[in-house]
């Protein structure tokens, strides 16, 4: 980036430099009024569109401390049998299966984040599936933005023994733009200029509530982890 | 026989006021130019922070006029120091003028430029957003809006205009030294690089602590008194400097 | 008429010689006003304070007289004074030559005077 | 009144002096025309005159002000030269109409009427326009503007000779209509002598001298004839410059302040010198000729 700008700027000086050589031969004032009146309108034009384009209101995340320990960590909570705690709102699907099996086989491809198995004595002969998702974020200069709500939902499929956990697809890219104030203003709304990059995530993982007596079984490559009752 | 015409100096400054604004139009394409670049920069080089599992990357570009908004700043340096060289004063003293109305019509022109700079530099966020969404495969837009006041966005825009300003305070200054002395052409960098060297070496920060002077000054009223005393100052000397000009 | 700015002679004599002529001519009469040395200048391109050099030169031959705040007239005596001058100055200028020759020739005196009475008394005869 | 005084101005770079105490003064409304080899410090003087450069020593005073940065001064004076520079986004007639803004007596009547008879087309820039052009534009600029001080530094570069026919023509009209001072530097002092009503000669950053044309005309004489007689002649006389000295016969030019009566009798011819050639001669710096500088080899 230094490279580049620095290259610019010696074309830039080069420009101007000669500048009054340049506009010598051609640029008339009434020529340069018309010119100059375009540019104008074309960024009046563009700002006034850039307000009817479609944009949603960035989640930023307030006092997120991205070194700190995550103590409040929703699959801490979950592990600990708080389950009920829980906002709904984390809670980003939810199945329900009949199932009346005695041995249940887990499986994935690609799912490599956390699963919690409950054993809980509330249901019989049926299998209840959620799937937690909390804030993802990503930092914009010194700021954190919360994207998980663009980020794509896991789903599941119940196929006669074997619950699997299925990806949307293989690799997602999600572009999300986000528009910047210039650096004047957030000086004088108090922002830090220098920031860095560093992205952060809360947690996410499926939640799955079996009967107590269920058999379960799943490849080593699953990181399962029951619920501490 | 004919009778001296008097004349007053405001009236010759308006004059030449009215004169540059017509004649100095390489200052505007320049801006242009420059704003431009910025832009086309903006687009093709926008920060990116991104996060990536094995199922998913979400990246999100950040567009801002803040390269815009420093690239003007380097017109504006850059033409200041411009217009100080013998090409342009020769054309000022074409018709009447002495070295006061000569600054103070600069300085009006200058002030011009740098308003028109800063708006157009602020107005780019919004071309910038309008072209990423034309030629940008984006996802979602994302905006942040109810932390900023109108009153912080006019704030904002007069810091920005300051910060122009005060680039163009500094070119004004540093070529009017040069006029006066062409030596000062070596001489300004080297002391400066050096200043900075001893200021580095004894445990302060050098440069850093000026750039922190103004940058890092997050109250508005702190920043426009540093900003305006500056200015000042430095219009200042360059007028004491450029009094003593032989010109044409 | 041209001023020949080429000559030898300064201009404003020039000037003055071309007014005499004006007189001579009767394109100027007695108590008419002469040209301003403004519209001689125009004329002549030439600047006006030579022309008014040139019209001073005959002020004070008293060829013209000045009338306050009107310029300058021919004055009653104009032509008397011009032809007055022009004798003296072409008739001893001639004179000056057959002198000079004669020396060179090394003609004396008596003999220089003697061809002056024969040449008047031929001229007289015819 | 007298518009222009200089005493013992003095302009200095470094060690070498472009003036050296010059002290002359200039009567209003007059066309004054400043003569000197180049290099001998005109260009110096009119700046300084016009208040774009400063004096070293000495007092200049121009309608009794200082010139250097007096805005007054500026207003009621325009400099034209060869450098003058116009911008390049105004063309002619935009420029005309900039100056008539400028300046208070602009005669726009005038302006437009030169530009029309020089064949100009308004819609040309400035810099579009030859060297010759140029000059002639320029040239319209000083006399239209009618400033009560009308500096002319070299005016006519690359004019042709038609043109510099005009242009004095032009100059004098002008002149009559609005009486002005007019400064004029050039090398064309037999073109322009007539228009001139004073010569202020300066070489080597002095004054030679300062002399109405005519009485410059009758400065000085040319005596010619057999060297022996000549040389004996010239005991009581201020000789200003020897020429053609040979053995039999010789031509020198004096001072004009003697009968010429007693030297025709001797046989030498007397002849007047132009102005031009008086000031060729008096700024002689090597007191010899060009030939001079063959004849040693």
């Amino acid at each position: 980036m230094g490279a580049i700008l620095s290259i610019i700027l010696i074309i830039i000086f080069w420009f101007i430099a000669m500048n009054k050589r340049l506009t010598q031969k051609s640029l008339t004032t009434k020529k340069l009024k018309l010119i100059f009146i375009g540019y104008i309108s074309i960024l009046i034009l563009g700002t006034v569109s850039a307000f009817f384009l479609p944009s949603s209101e960035a989640n930023m995340m307030e006092g997120l401390d991205p070194s700190g320990d995550m103590t409040d960590n929703l699959f801490m909570k979950a592990e600990q049998g708080e389950f009920s705690s829980i906002d709904k709102q984390r809670i980003a699907d939810s199945w329900e299966y009949s199932y009346t099996g005695e041995k249940l086989t887990l499986s994935s491809d690609s799912y490599e984040e956390g699963i919690l198995i409950e054993r809980t004595d509330e249901l019989k002969e049926a299998i209840e599936v959620f799937y937690i998702k909390d804030w993802q974020a990503l930092g914009v200069n010194a700021a954190y933005m919360d994207v998980s709500e663009y980020t794509p939902d896991m789903g599941v499929e119940l196929i006669s023994d074997t619950l699997e956990f299925v990806s949307p697809e293989e690799e997602i890219i999600i572009e999300l733009a986000f528009n910047e104030l210039g650096f004047p203003m957030k000086q004088m709304i108090g922002e830090s200029q220098f920031g860095n990059g560093y992205s952060s995530s809360g947690s996410r993982f499926f939640y799955i509530r079996v009967p107590e007596d269920l058999q379960i079984e799943f490849s080593e490559y699953l990181y399962v982890d029951y619920v501490n009752n | 026989m004919m009778s001296l015409t008097k004349v007053s100096l405001s009236s010759v400054v308006r004059l030449q006021y009215r004169y540059k604004l017509k004649a100095y139009t390489g200052v505007f394409m320049g801006l242009i130019l420059v704003q431009v670049i910025g832009i086309l920069l903006t687009l093709v080089g926008s920060m990116q922070t991104s996060f990536s599992n094995n199922v998913y990357t979400v990246e999100v570009s950040m567009f801002s006029p803040s390269l815009v908004i420093i690239l003007t700043i380097i017109w504006a340096f850059l033409n200041a120091i411009l217009m100080t060289t013998k090409a342009y004063r020769e054309d000022d003293f074409t018709f009447v003028s002495n070295r006061l109305s000569y600054n103070l019509s600069n300085m009006a022109f200058l002030l011009t430029a740098c308003v028109i700079g800063a708006i157009t530099a602020l107005l780019s966020g919004g071309i910038i957003q309008l072209l990423t969404y034309i030629t940008q495969d984006i996802d979602v837009f994302l905006t942040v809006t109810h932390e900023v006041s109108v009153g912080d966005y006019v704030a904002g825009a007069v810091v920005t205009l300051l910060y122009i300003l005060l680039a163009a305070t500094a070119g004004y200054l540093i070529g009017m030294m040069t006029q006066f002395n062409k030596r000062l052409i070596i001489l300004i960098p080297v002391l400066l690089i050096g200043l900075n060297y001893i200021a580095q070496h004894n445990g302060n920060s050098g440069f850093v602590n000026i750039l922190e002077f103004y940058f890092m000054e997050y109250s508005f009223s702190l920043f426009l008194l540093k900003a305006v005393v500056t200015l000042i100052i430095g219009s200042g000397l360059a007028i004491l400097l450029s009094n003593r000009l032989e010109v044409r | 008429m041209v001023l020949n700015m080429d000559s030898t002679i300064p201009i404003y004599v020039q000037i003055a010689e071309w007014l005499e002529n004006e007189i001579l001519n009767g394109n100027l009469k007695i108590d008419d006003k002469v040209y301003s040395q403004y519209k001689l200048a125009d004329m002549f391109t030439i600047n006006p304070a030579t022309a008014a050099k040139g019209l001073n030169l005959l002020y004070e031959e008293k060829i013209l007289y000045n009338k306050r705040g009107l310029g300058k007239f021919v004055s009653h005596e104009a032509m008397t004074i011009i032809l007055e001058k022009r004798k003296e100055m072409k008739l001893k200028g001639l004179l000056n030559e057959a002198v000079q020759e004669a020396t060179r020739l090394q003609v004396t005196e008596e003999e220089l005077l003697e061809m002056l009475k024969q040449i008047m008394k031929e001229s007289k005869g015819e | 009144m007298k518009v222009i005084e200089c005493e013992r101005l003095v302009k200095a770079y470094c060690s070498m002096k472009a003036l050296d105490q010059i002290n002359f003064s200039i009567e209003e409304n007059t066309i004054t025309g400043l003569i000197g080899r180049n290099g001998a410090g005109k260009t110096t003087l009119l700046k300084i005159i016009a208040g774009f450069w400063r004096g070293t020593e000495g007092e200049v005073k121009v309608f009794n002000r200082s010139p250097f940065n007096n805005l007054e001064v500026s207003m009621n004076s325009i400099f034209v030269d060869d450098m003058m520079s116009f911008t390049y986004t105004l063309n002619l007639g935009e420029i005309l109409d900039e100056a008539k803004a400028f300046y208070p007596n602009w005669d726009e009547e005038i302006a437009f009427a030169l530009l029309e008879y020089f064949n100009f087309n308004p819609k040309q820039t400035h810099q579009s326009l030859s060297k010759g052009k140029r000059s002639t534009f320029n040239m319209i600029v000083g006399l239209a503007a009618k400033c009560p001080l009308t500096i002319f530094d070299e005016p006519t570069t690359g004019m042709d000779a038609a043109v510099r026919k005009d242009f004095y023509r032009a100059l004098l009209k002008d002149y009559l209509i609005a009486p002005r001072t007019i400064i004029i530097s050039s090398h064309h002092l037999d073109e322009l002598e007539d228009i001139l009503e004073d010569i202020l000669l300066v070489d080597e950053g002095k004054k030679v001298l300062q002399l109405p044309v005519d009485e410059l005309k009758e400065y000085a004489v040319t005596l010619s004839g057999r060297t022996a007689v000549v040389m004996q002649t010239l005991q009581d006389k201020e000789v200003i410059y020897k020429r053609d000295v040979n053995i039999d016969n010789c031509s020198v030019v004096v001072r004009n302040n003697f009968s010429h009566e007693e030297v025709k009798r001797l046989g030498i011819q007397v002849s007047p010198v132009t102005p031009t050639d008086i000031c060729v001669y008096l700024t002689n710096q090597t007191k010899g000729a060009i030939d001079d500088v063959f004849n040693k080899s």
